[in-house]
C-alpha cells in the first residue's frame, strides 16, 4: 500500500506548499530529480546545505528541509566556495537558472569550474528569464520571441555544460526534462563526484517561454523538446547544420582532478598539524 | 629630539628595507620610537623611490617627514628631485658612484649642507663581492655618521630583517659600512 | 497502485505527456482551483517505472514500489540512448 | 605576555584578525590592501584556517558571507573600488545578519584615481553604499598598534551584533610601518552566541534588543537564510508591509539602541577649549601634534578622535563640544563627517571644515593656520 504523500514530501518544508511555480513549470521536477538521486547517492541529507541565487529555480532551495541559503543575484557560487571552504564535511548543492549562472553570475561559473571545489550545481535551464517576465536569456536560442527580443533573438546562446567541461570542471553533463531517468542518475553521478560538478537540465517555461513561441501547453513544450533531443554520442556524428535547433545531451566531463578543499586541507594540515576551524567562530581559545 | 630621515634611490636598491632596518633598530632594539613610510607604485620600481623614517626618543605623532634631517642619496635622479624638503644645515649622504653632487651644488652651498660622500656601491661590490647589499652598506654609514642608533641595536635589526642564510654577509656589508666614513 | 494529490496538482499534465504506457487521462471536469485534473484511467498497463512521480512538478502523484531497472539500486552508470526515443 | 613588532599597519591588521579568531579570508588584489591578504595567505594555514583569492570583489564578498553561515569567522580587505562592487552583497549580510569584517584600506578616489596614496572618500559609501535602510558598524584607527587592536574589536562587534563591521582605514596606515605592543591580557574575544535547538526554534526571533544567536550550517537547524523580507521562520515573506518594517526596524535598532555602547571618541584638553578639531584616521596624528604644538603657545585648543564614525558618537560629540566656540572637522575628503558633525552641532557650536584631497596627510603647520584662521572669522 503506498504512502498517501509523495516520499519527496518529507524532505521539504511542507507548510510552505504548493510552492509559487507555474503549472508545468519543471523547477518541481528538477527538485525531485534531485532528491531521488540524492536517495540513490545515498547522501545524508542531514548534511547536504543548498546555495542559491535569484530567480525561479533559485527558490528550490526554499522549499527543502535542509539549511539553504538564498543569495544574490548571479552569486551563489561565491556563497558556496565560502560555506564549502568553511565547513569541508558538507555536501553544498547550488540551484541555479540560466541567467543566474551564465549572466551575471557567468565569471563565477567558469572561475569556481576551475578551482574544482566540490560542489554540485544544478543549472535549471529554462532559456528565458522567468521571474522578471520573460526576457532573453544567454542561452535564449537564435530567433525565439521574448520581452526583450520582440523581432526575435538575435544572439547566439551559451552552451553551458560545454563551457563549464572547458573551463575544467570534473563533472559536467546536459539533460533535459523529457530524459527524466537519465537525469537522475547524472545528478547521482555529479553528487558522488569529487570535485566541481555540473548538471543543466534544459527544461520548460510555459509561461513566458511557451506562452510567446506558440507552444501554448507544457505538453506542447515537452514534446517539441523530446523531438530535438540528440544523443551526444549521435550528435558528434552530425553536421553543423543538421544539430540546429538540436539540444545535445549526454556527458561533456567526467574526469578526476585534484579538488580545492582537499589541497586547502592539506596546506593546513602542513602548516598547523590537526587544527580544526569547523565551527570556530563559536570558540573562545584557539 | 625627532629626526628625519629619507632613503632615496633606484628602484630596486633595496632602499625600502634599509629604512625598515632603521626604523626597527631604533624601536625595538633601542627602545625609541620610530615610523617608517615609504612611497608605493610604479615609482617603487625603476623610478625614483624613497622611505621614509621618523624617529625620536618619545611618542611620535605627526608620522610624515616636516623638515627633513637627514638625506641619503642613492641615485643621481632621486637625489635631484628630493633634496628640496632637506632643512637647512642638513646633512646629505650621497653615493659618489651613483650620484653627482655637483649637480644639487646650489642648494648645498645655500642652505649650509654637510655633504658625506661614501661609496656603498663600489663597497659592496668589491669588499663583498654583492650589489645589492649596497643598502646594508648604507644603513652601516648612517648609523656612523648619524649616531641616532647604536650599533648593537642596528646589527640585531638587520639579522632580524634579511632572509634567512644571508645573516653573514649582510652584518659584513654593515661593518664595511661602519669603516667607510670617520 | 497510484494516488494524485489534488490539492497539489496544478494541471500541468506533463504526467500524461512523460508516462510511456498512456496510463493517465484527463478529467473533463473543473475542480475549485479552476484546474483539469489528470486521472489514472489505465491502472493495469502501469509498469510502476516512477517516471511520473518525478516529472510531476508538484509532487502531487505517489506510485508505490519501483520496479523498473534504473529505479533498482546500481551503481553502474549507464545512460539509456533509447529514452530519447520515447517508449510509447 | 607582552611583545613588541615593528610593522605595518595592513600586517597588523593580518595578525589582529588572527588574534580575533578569524580563519577564512577571501579577497582580490587591490593596492593599497594587498598586504592583508598576502600576510593572511601565508598565516592562515598556520592556524588550520584557509585563505582564497577570489575572481572578484564581488565574490569575495559573497565568499565570506558564506564562510560565516559555515561557521567560521570571516574577513575580506579592499579599497574603495572593490568596496564598491561588494556594496550588493554587504547588503545582503545586513539584510540576513551576518557578521563579518570588511577592511577597507581607502586610497584617492574616485574611480581608479590614486591607488598609492592616503584619502577618506568612502566614509560614505561605509554609511549609505548598498540600497536600502541599515546602520553599519566602523572603526577607524589611527595607529598601527590601534589597527592590531581596532580589528579585533570589529570582529567582537560583529559577532556580538550580528552585523558586517567596517574598518575604515587609509594607505598611510596600511603603509605605514611603526612600533606595535601586544599585550595578550588585553585581548578579550567575544564567540559567537550558540542557539539552542528546541521545538518553537526560531531563527530571526523578535527580541528586544535584537540580536539572536546564530546557528551554522550543518548543525541540524534547517535554516533558511535570504536577502527576501522573512519572517521569524526566515521564510519569504515579500508583500506584508508590516513583517518588512518589524524587519527592517529591528536590524536598525539593534544597532542605534546600542549606540553609546558601539560608539567610541578619544580626547583630549576639551574640558577648557575654545575649539576643538575633530578627525578620525590617519589625519588624527597631524592634528594631535598640531594641538600639542599651539597649547605651547596658549591657545585652549582640544581634538576628538572618533574612534567609531559609525554609528556617528553623537552624545559623546555632543557633551565634549558643549562649551568650544569653534569645531573644526579635518578629513581627507572635501566634507563627509564634516557634515554629520554639522547636522549635530549647527545649532550650538560654529562648524568649520578643513578637507585636504591629493593624497597626503594634513600638516601640523596647516591645521595650525586652520585653527588660527577659524578663530578669526
Amino acid at each position: 500500500m503506498a504512502e498517501k504523500n509523495s516520499k519527496y514530501l518529507s524532505y521539504m518544508r511542507e507548510e510552505r506548499l504548493p510552492h509559487i511555480f507555474c503549472p508545468g513549470c519543471s523547477n518541481g521536477s528538477v527538485m525531485s530529480a534531485f532528491l531521488e538521486a540524492m536517495e540513490k547517492a545515498e547522501m545524508d541529507f542531514d548534511n547536504i546545505a543548498m546555495v542559491s541565487g535569484i530567480g525561479c529555480s533559485s527558490r528550490i532551495p526554499g522549499y527543502i528541509k535542509c539549511d539553504s541559503l538564498h543569495t544574490t543575484h548571479g552569486r551563489a557560487l561565491t556563497f558556496a566556495t565560502g560555506l564549502k571552504i568553511a565547513n569541508k564535511g558538507l555536501d553544498v548543492v547550488v540551484f541555479s537558472g540560466d541567467g543566474d549562472a551564465a549572466s551575471i553570475g557567468g565569471n563565477h561559473l567558469i572561475h569556481a569550474a576551475r578551482r574544482n571545489l566540490d560542489l554540485t550545481v544544478i543549472c535549471i535551464n529554462n532559456n528565458i528569464y522567468g521571474m522578471t517576465g520573460g526576457q532573453v536569456s544567454p542561452t535564449s536560442p537564435k530567433g525565439i520571441v521574448a520581452t526583450t527580443a520582440p523581432y526575435g533573438n538575435y544572439d547566439t546562446p551559451f552552451n553551458l555544460a560545454e563551457v563549464v567541461a572547458a573551463a575544467g570542471a570534473s563533472y559536467s553533463a546536459r539533460w533535459t526534462i523529457t530524459e527524466m531517468e537519465n537525469l537522475v542518475l547524472s545528478i547521482k553521478a555529479a553528487l558522488k563526484t569529487p570535485g566541481f560538478s555540473f548538471v543543466e537540465v534544459v527544461s520548460l517555461c510555459p509561461t513566458y517561454f511557451g506562452r510567446k513561441n506558440k507552444l501554448r501547453t507544457p505538453t506542447a513544450m515537452a514534446a517539441v523538446m523530446r523531438a530535438n533531443t540528440v544523443f551526444k554520442s549521435a550528435a558528434d556524428r552530425m553536421s553543423e547544420k543538421e544539430l540546429k535547433d538540436k539540444i545535445v545531451v549526454g556527458e561533456f566531463a567526467n574526469k578526476h582532478r585534484d579538488e580545492l578543499s582537499d589541497v586547502l586541507e592539506k596546506f593546513s594540515v602542513e602548516n598547523s598539524g590537526d587544527k580544526t576551524v569547523v565551527n570556530s567562530a563559536y570558540e573562545t581559545e584557539f | 629630539m625627532r629626526t628625519e630621515i629619507r632613503i632615496c634611490g633606484f628602484g630596486g636598491q633595496g632602499i625600502i628595507l634599509a629604512g625598515i632596518i632603521l626604523g626597527k633598530a631604533a624601536s625595538l632594539f633601542d627602545g625609541n620610537e620610530a615610523v617608517q613610510t615609504q612611497s608605493y607604485g610604479p615609482e617603487a620600481r625603476g623610478g625614483a623611490s624613497k622611505c621614509e623614517v621618523v624617529i625620536d626618543n618619545k611618542l611620535i605623532e605627526y608620522p610624515k617627514v616636516q623638515s627633513l634631517d637627514v638625506l641619503v642619496a642613492m641615485s643621481n635622479e632621486a637625489l635631484i628631485k628630493y633634496i628640496v624638503d632637506l632643512k637647512d644645515n642638513g646633512t646629505l649622504i650621497v653615493d659618489p658612484g651613483t650620484t653627482d653632487v655637483e649637480d644639487v651644488r646650489d642648494f648645498i652651498e645655500e642652505h649650509n649642507i654637510e655633504v658625506y660622500e661614501a661609496p656603498a656601491t663600489k663597497t659592496a661590490m668589491e669588499d663583498i663581492g654583492l650589489k645589492i647589499v649596497a643598502n646594508i652598506v648604507m644603513v652601516g654609514v648612517i648609523t656612523k655618521i648619524t649616531k641616532i642608533i647604536s650599533k648593537e641595536a642596528v646589527i640585531k635589526a638587520v639579522e632580524d630583517s634579511v632572509p634567512k642564510g644571508t645573516e653573514k654577509k649582510n652584518i659584513q656589508a654593515l661593518e664595511a659600512g661602519f669603516d667607510l666614513v670617520e | 497502485m497510484i494516488i494524485i494529490d489534488e490539492d497539489l496538482c496544478k494541471g500541468c499534465h506533463l504526467c500524461l505527456f512523460m508516462c510511456y504506457k498512456n496510463v493517465y487521462a484527463i478529467s473533463s471536469e473543473i475542480n475549485k482551483k479552476g484546474v483539469q485534473l489528470p486521472f489514472v484511467k489505465f491502472e493495469e498497463r502501469c509498469t510502476k517505472c516512477g517516471t511520473c512521480e518525478i516529472a510531476c512538478p508538484d509532487q502531487a502523484i505517489v506510485v508505490d514500489l519501483p520496479e523498473n531497472w534504473w529505479m533498482k539500486d546500481d551503481n553502474d552508470i549507464n545512460f539509456n540512448p533509447n529514452f530519447t526515443k520515447g517508449k510509447k | 605576555m607582552a611583545e613588541e613588532f615593528f610593522i605595518q599597519g595592513n600586517e597588523a591588521c593580518a595578525k589582529g584578525a588572527i588574534a580575533a579568531g578569524c580563519r577564512f579570508f577571501a579577497g582580490y588584489p587591490i593596492t593599497p590592501s594587498t598586504e592583508i591578504a598576502e600576510t593572511l595567505a601565508k598565516d592562515l594555514p598556520k592556524v588550520g584556517g584557509s585563505f582564497v583569492q577570489m575572481e572578484d570583489e564581488i565574490a569575495s564578498m559573497g565568499a565570506i558571507i558564506g564562510a560565516s553561515w559555515g561557521g567560521t569567522k570571516a574577513m575580506t580587505a579592499t579599497s574603495g573600488p572593490g568596496l564598491s562592487l561588494m556594496q550588493e552583497n554587504i547588503g545582503y549580510a545586513f539584510m540576513t545578519e551576518t557578521p563579518l569584517v570588511i577592511v577597507d584600506v581607502q586610497r584617492g578616489s574616485p574611480s581608479t584615481a590614486q591607488p598609492t596614496m592616503g584619502a577618506q572618500g568612502d566614509m560614505m559609501q561605509a554609511r549609505w553604499g548598498s540600497h536600502g535602510d541599515y546602520e553599519p558598524i566602523a572603526l577607524s584607527p589611527s595607529s598601527v598598534e590601534e589597527f592590531f587592536y581596532f580589528t579585533i574589536k570589529a570582529f567582537n562587534l560583529a559577532e556580538e551584533y550580528r552585523v558586517p563591521v567596517f574598518l575604515m582605514t587609509d594607505e598611510t596606515m596600511g603603509h605605514m610601518r611603526e612600533k606595535m605592543h601586544i599585550d595578550e591580557s588585553k585581548i578579550n574575544i567575544v564567540p559567537r552566541k550558540r542557539p539552542e535547538l528546541t521545538d518553537d526554534y526560531l531563527p530571526y526571533k523578535y527580541v528586544e534588543d535584537g540580536t539572536t544567536p546564530m546557528p551554522a550550517f550543518g548543525d541540524g537547524f534547517n535554516i533558511h537564510v535570504t536577502g527576501l523580507t522573512h519572517d521569524e521562520r526566515g521564510y519569504p515573506d515579500t508583500n506584508d508591509p508590516d513583517a518588512h518594517d518589524r524587519l527592517v526596524q529591528r536590524l536598525c535598532n539593534k544597532v542605534l539602541n546600542n549606540r553609546d555602547k558601539i560608539s567610541s571618541v578619544f580626547s583630549q584638553f576639551c574640558d577648557d577649549a575654545d575649539t576643538i578639531i575633530i578627525s578620525y584616521g590617519s589625519p588624527t596624528r597631524a592634528v594631535i601634534e598640531a594641538v600639542l604644538k599651539i597649547r605651547k603657545e596658549g591657545k585652549k585648543v582640544g581634538y576628538i578622535k572618533i574612534d567609531t564614525p559609525w554609528p556617528f558618537p553623537e552624545k559623546q560629540i555632543l557633551e565634549l563640544t558643549e562649551g568650544a566656540k569653534h569645531v573644526i572637522v579635518v578629513e581627507m575628503n572635501l566634507g563627509q563627517m564634516y557634515y554629520e558633525v554639522d547636522r549635530l552641532l549647527k545649532l550650538q557650536t560654529r562648524v568649520h571644515f578643513m578637507g585636504k584631497i591629493g593624497g597626503l596627510l594634513p600638516t601640523p603647520d596647516e591645521i595650525i593656520s586652520g585653527i588660527k584662521r577659524a578663530e578669526g572669522e
